[in-house]
């Protein structure tokens, strides 16, 4: 072949193969690399996937021998006898989580109402400061302090041993405390400025503002922040346990000593086995089922909102 | 057992998995290698990591981990081959008695109350009524006009255990008694509340609460080695098959005069005698 | 009550609310630290716990801390950041994406001992890794993921489209704009995420005990090994009531690692803003 | 053309910071008429309309000196009842702001604030505005329906409807019409005449054609001084500064 044709003719393929490589090694990442997208997403979904799986195996015979309404509605809990009704540990978590709540979200939600409307700078940024951290301890030393600190306080007030559903609620309620201020904090301050200056054109006050328009238009994200105070406050665990007392009755009184569900759980599942250990794992799912169920409410609340604006 | 017999042929090939994902590979059998893995009862921990630490001290090479989880985790970790000895704080269930295991001391278990409580020796009776939960003021047993607050451990606990069955016999606990899931819990809430009872190890008693004398005999090493103190139960050490190689090297030194006299001198009574 | 005096009580008692709050965190942070702060020292940091922690000091506990938290980092930051990207810039509102999303609001809900007992049957037992710094990370690493998806999935979108829009309308593809802009542009949330994602490892106790272990009696040399991290190590200190000194001092140490965490991530977005503001 | 004076403003001067924002403003705006103020972005007639009715409290580090007299008293003066100013005097926003709740709560929520509580005075109230604002008809069947789900137009005689409820004595109105089409911005202007007999109107407006259309006075202003203030017709043929005349005739940028 001659050099005058073949010269030209691979200059040419070289200036195509320069022209097309890097455009087609793009092509062929713009089209991988959202797969690995994807791929990570998904990973998320199979974790659930897995999570529910293996939880679920490991409970499910029991509920099966048990039978699912006795398992709920059961009100003895008495693994050497092989009986197993988690009614008394169903009640403990929901009055233990409302009292919590009760307790926790006004204080949470007027803190939230301060640092947005009232607080001066200098304020707000401390008290930011001071609700990050709050929210980065550990429950352990939460615990710890309500067994230093609240029991004895709570013996002496309303005498007993302090173990109670309040002593759980206060300190769950200072636990839940962070998130549910940042949360609904977050909520107030997406509420657009004309809403608060149309008010305050009226001639309303500052607190008139608040109460008639922003807490309404806020209204929410708020009530998604107690859904998720209420979530955590179910889920915790170590805490709880220092300071609720752990019976296995049913509680009467909120001075009353409980177990909540995730209690259950890990007392017990150092030396359970068998049937027993089936029973935690139960115990578990419903807690589980619980939270998701929460969590699907929170769903729906966020989807109304965004319909509505 | 938690899981189905499928899984476990499954087991194997996703150990295969785990070994490449992992990139490093467990020795099958860990003797060789220097290194053994304990893993159950939060009660019997502190004296298997004290006996744990010498061992190293006496054999460089060595390397022994030591997990709390309690007693339940011990003994199916060795079944699933997760670990080489498994630490029992209760006696093994009917299940699990093809298990090997050795008695490496006994534990006594104390009855404890508040350090102002006046009250300081108690009978079976009254223990079993006050936790049957049909005495409820300490001034049925000559203390204070004040509510007693009963102290127990959790459902399958070995502390718990003993003591149902030595004190409780047929009677149950009632679902009134506060639980606590640690020696450590319990003993925190005896000493911070004048009217609370509790029973903890005998090894874990100090200054900031009083043990009971129980069918007039205080708790003490020696009541209990000599059988006139009760309320005891043993510290077990598991392993799947009778102990080879390395994990026999270091049960035989927990036996042995060396490691017997660490027993005591955790407060627990030694089932050899190292004199 | 006319609005004005209703005004100036909500004040009163929401400055009132707000002391209360600040009193309570700054009782329960002092309570601790006074009695811990004169137990930490170098020794203290640097020696090997004796006797279930009775004696010595933290060093395994701190190194087991600093590797368990780090190789969950390690699983699920490329992860999250990856799961945020798809559903920031790559998603359409399909069953696919509805279903990844509430996987994500569930894995976040799902409470810490439900992870815990998950951990423990499936790394643990199920995948025979045993109670090890790799079980306990995975475990903690699905735990951490949703914050670090949602952060960064919140900064992605917060980039104001018109910067996208430039980018696109320069010719650059749409992964070169992810790359080259979206993702720098919303680096500052993403690093919250992982940073907000950090505090709630540190902090976390029931699944770290239930999958990594709580072996404290050498340093931990490759990842089978087991670990005891800083807040499994208060908890044993504090509950099985071993020293209640220590437990202080631990918690201390605790405690402050987690202030630092929060200055780190404060300093660290303010000269993030600074920057782009110059 | 004699008027009696509703608001007047003395050597008013209005800082942001460190950053003097408006500089001596003396301007006296008669009852009963309408009043534009024109000028490019960032002059400070925005500014200017926020410190009638003390709307720029709300601005961090805002800070106002001189006086603003409604009715001969300053607003400004110590132990004045901000409510009560904001009351009489109200202001409608750039962009229409119904808050997001019903019709009749965003027209009855000022009555409410105020201490009325009884239904049937509320409806009547709420009817009242609504004619008054010349929407009455277009949502009569809808007064339960969210005001979000209103047109522009319509939101933005909603808010002219929610302010006319707590009858006040002026309108401040911040470019009204500059996020209209021309047909509901037509419907406004309209409806300014119509409430001219009863109120005292100060609109600020990019728009200089519509300045000429439904003012009496204007006043021009330019880098937070205040140029010219006089009738609109002479402003606009026969301005007596020469900025104005650049600016009318569109020699500015």
């Amino acid at each position: 072949m001659p050099a005058s044709i073949s010269h030209p003719a691979t200059s040419k393929a070289k200036l195509q193969a320069l022209r097309k490589k890097p455009v087609r090694k793009y092509l062929s990442l713009e089209m991988a690399v959202p797969g690995v997208f994807l791929l990570s997403a998904s990973i998320v979904m199979a974790a659930v996937a897995v999570i529910s799986l293996f939880v679920f195996r490991s409970g499910i015979p029991l509920i099966q021998k048990v039978g699912l309404v006795s398992f709920l509605t059961g009100r003895t809990w008495d693994p050497s006898a092989g009986i197993y009704g988690i009614l008394p540990m169903l009640t403990g978590s929901l009055l233990v989580t409302i009292t919590a709540l009760v307790l926790g979200v006004p204080v949470a939600l007027a803190g939230a109402v301060f640092l947005s409307e009232f607080a001066p700078i200098t304020v707000a940024v401390v008290l930011r400061r001071c609700i990050e951290l709050l929210a980065g301890i550990p429950s352990v030393v939460y615990g710890f302090f309500g067994v230093i600190v609240l029991l004895p306080l709570l013996r002496q007030i309303f005498g007993g041993s302090g173990f109670s559903v309040l002593a759980g609620a206060i300190v769950l309620a200072i636990m839940i405390l962070p998130t549910v201020l940042s949360v609904s904090l977050e909520a107030i301050k997406t509420v657009p400025q004309e809403y608060r200056e149309g008010s305050l054109a009226l001639g309303a006050t500052h607190w008139q503002t608040i109460k008639g328009v922003v807490l309404p238009a806020a209204r929410s994200g708020i009530f998604a922040s107690f859904i998720l105070g209420m979530g955590r406050a179910l889920g915790e665990t170590m805490a709880v346990i220092m300071v609720v007392g752990n019976t296995t009755r049913m509680p009467r009184s909120l001075l009353d000593p409980v177990r909540t569900l995730t209690a259950n759980v890990v007392i017990e599942m150092k030396y359970a086995t068998g049937d027993h250990q089936q029973a935690l794992f139960a115990t578990g799912i419903v807690l589980f089922l619980f939270i998701m169920a929460l969590n699907f409410a929170a769903r729906l609340t966020f989807a109304n909102s965004r319909r509505s604006k | 057992m938690l899981f189905p017999r499928k899984f476990q042929s499954l087991a194997v090939v996703s150990t295969l998995c785990v070994l490449l994902v992992a990139g490093c590979s467990r020795n099958p059998s860990p003797a060789e290698q220097g290194s053994i893995t304990i893993v159950g009862s939060t009660s019997v921990q502190p004296v298997s990591e004290v006996l744990a630490e010498k061992f190293m001290q006496l054999h460089p090479g060595v390397r022994i981990n030591v997990q709390g989880g309690g007693s339940t985790a011990g003994i199916t970790s060795v079944q699933s081959g997760a670990a080489e000895i498994g630490a029992s704080s209760r006696e093994l269930k009917s299940s699990e008695k093809n298990l090997h295991e050795t008695v490496i001391a006994l534990d006594g278990i104390a009855v404890v109350v508040h350090p102002r409580n006046p009250v300081s020796s108690i009978s079976l009776g009254d223990i079993r009524r006050i936790y049957a939960g049909q005495v409820t003021n300490w001034s049925e047993l000559g203390g204070p006009d004040a509510q007693i607050t009963a102290v127990t451990r959790e459902a399958g606990s070995g502390t718990r255990g003993a003591f149902e069955e030595i004190v409780m016999g047929a009677d149950k606990i009632a679902d009134s008694v506060i639980v606590q899931d640690s020696t450590g819990a319990v003993r925190t809430t005896v000493s911070q509340d004048p009217n609370a009872i509790g029973y903890i190890s005998l090894a874990s008693v100090n200054q900031e609460v009083k043990p009971l004398a129980f069918e007039g005999v205080m708790p003490s090493p020696q009541t209990v080695r000599a059988g006139t103190y009760r309320v005891s139960r043993p510290f077990i050490y598991v392993t799947k098959e009778p102990p080879t190689g390395l994990v026999k090297a270091y049960i035989d030194f927990v036996l042995g005069p060396d490691g017997q006299r660490i027993v005591e001198a955790e407060g627990l009574i030694p089932v050899r005698s190292h004199e | 009550m006319s609005p004005r005096t209703e005004e100036r009580l909500v004040k009163v008692v929401l400055w009132a609310v707000a002391a209360v709050v600040i009193t309570i965190l700054l009782s329960i942070v002092v309570h601790v630290m006074v009695r811990g702060i004169p137990s930490v020292n170098l020794t203290f940091l640097t020696e090997m716990p004796r006797r279930m922690g009775k004696e010595g000091g933290i060093s395994t506990v701190l190194a087991g801390t600093l590797y368990v938290v780090t190789l969950s980092l390690f699983f699920a930051t490329p992860i999250g950041v990856a799961a945020a990207v798809y559903l920031a810039e790559y998603a359409r509102e399909s069953r696919l994406v509805s279903a990844i999303r509430f996987s994500i609001e569930s894995l976040a809900g799902i409470p810490s001992i439900i992870f815990g007992l998950f951990g423990f049957v499936f790394f643990v037992l199920y995948l025979r890794m045993g109670w090890s710094i790799i079980s306990g990370a995975l475990t903690l690493a699905l735990m951490i993921l949703p914050t670090i998806v949602r952060t960064t999935e919140e900064s992605l979108k917060a980039v104001p489209s018109s910067y996208k829009e430039g980018s696109l309308a320069l010719g650059a593809t749409r992964l070169q704009t992810i790359f080259k802009m979206a993702i720098p542009s919303a680096l500052p949330g993403i690093l919250t995420g992982i940073l907000l994602g950090t505090g709630r490892a540190v902090g976390e106790t029931a699944a770290v005990l239930l999958t990594a272990g709580s072996s404290a009696l050498s340093l931990p040399r490759t990842i089978k090994d087991p670990a005891r991290t800083l807040a499994v190590h208060l908890f044993i200190l504090s509950h099985e009531g071993i020293s209640m000194e220590k437990a202080y001092a631990t918690a201390t140490v605790l405690i402050v690692s987690i202030l630092a965490l929060n200055s780190l991530t404060t300093s660290l977005l303010t000269r993030f803003r600074q920057r782009l503001m110059q | 053309m004699t008027l009696a004076i509703k608001i007047a403003t003395k050597n008013l001067s209005v800082y942001y910071r460190q950053l003097q924002a408006l500089k001596y403003i003396s301007m006296s705006i008669p009852e009963h008429s309408i009043t534009a103020l024109i000028g490019p972005s960032g002059c400070g007639k925005s500014t200017f309309l926020r410190t009638l009715n003390r709307m720029n409290d709300v601005i961090e580090g805002s800070r106002v000196e001189g006086e603003v007299l409604l009715d001969g008293q300053n607003i400004y003066s110590h132990g004045v009842d901000v409510s009560e100013i904001r009351k009489r005097v109200a202001m409608v926003f750039q962009k229409p702001n119904p808050f997001p709740m019903s019709i009749y709560d965003n027209v009855a929520y000022g009555p409410r604030i105020h201490g009325l509580k009884r239904r049937g005075v509320l409806d009547e109230i709420v009817e009242r505005s609504l004619r008054a604002a010349a929407l009455w008809d277009e949502v009569k069947d809808r007064l339960e329906k969210s005001a979000l789900g209103l047109s522009g137009g319509q939101q933005q005689r909603l808010v002219i409807a929610r302010a006319l409820a707590v009858r006040p004595e002026v309108f401040l109105m911040d470019e009204p019409a500059s996020a209209l089409d021309p047909i509901s911005s037509g419907k406004l202007e309209d409806l300014l005449f119509e409430l001219r007999r009863d109120y005292t109107i100060v609109i600020v407006t990019h728009n200089m054609q519509q300045a000429a259309r439904v003012s009496q006075y204007c006043g021009f202003f330019l880098s937070g001084e205040m140029v010219e203030f006089n009738q609109t017709k002479t402003v606009f043929t026969n301005p007596r500064d020469k900025r104005t005349e650049d600016y009318i005739t569109g020699r500015f940028g």
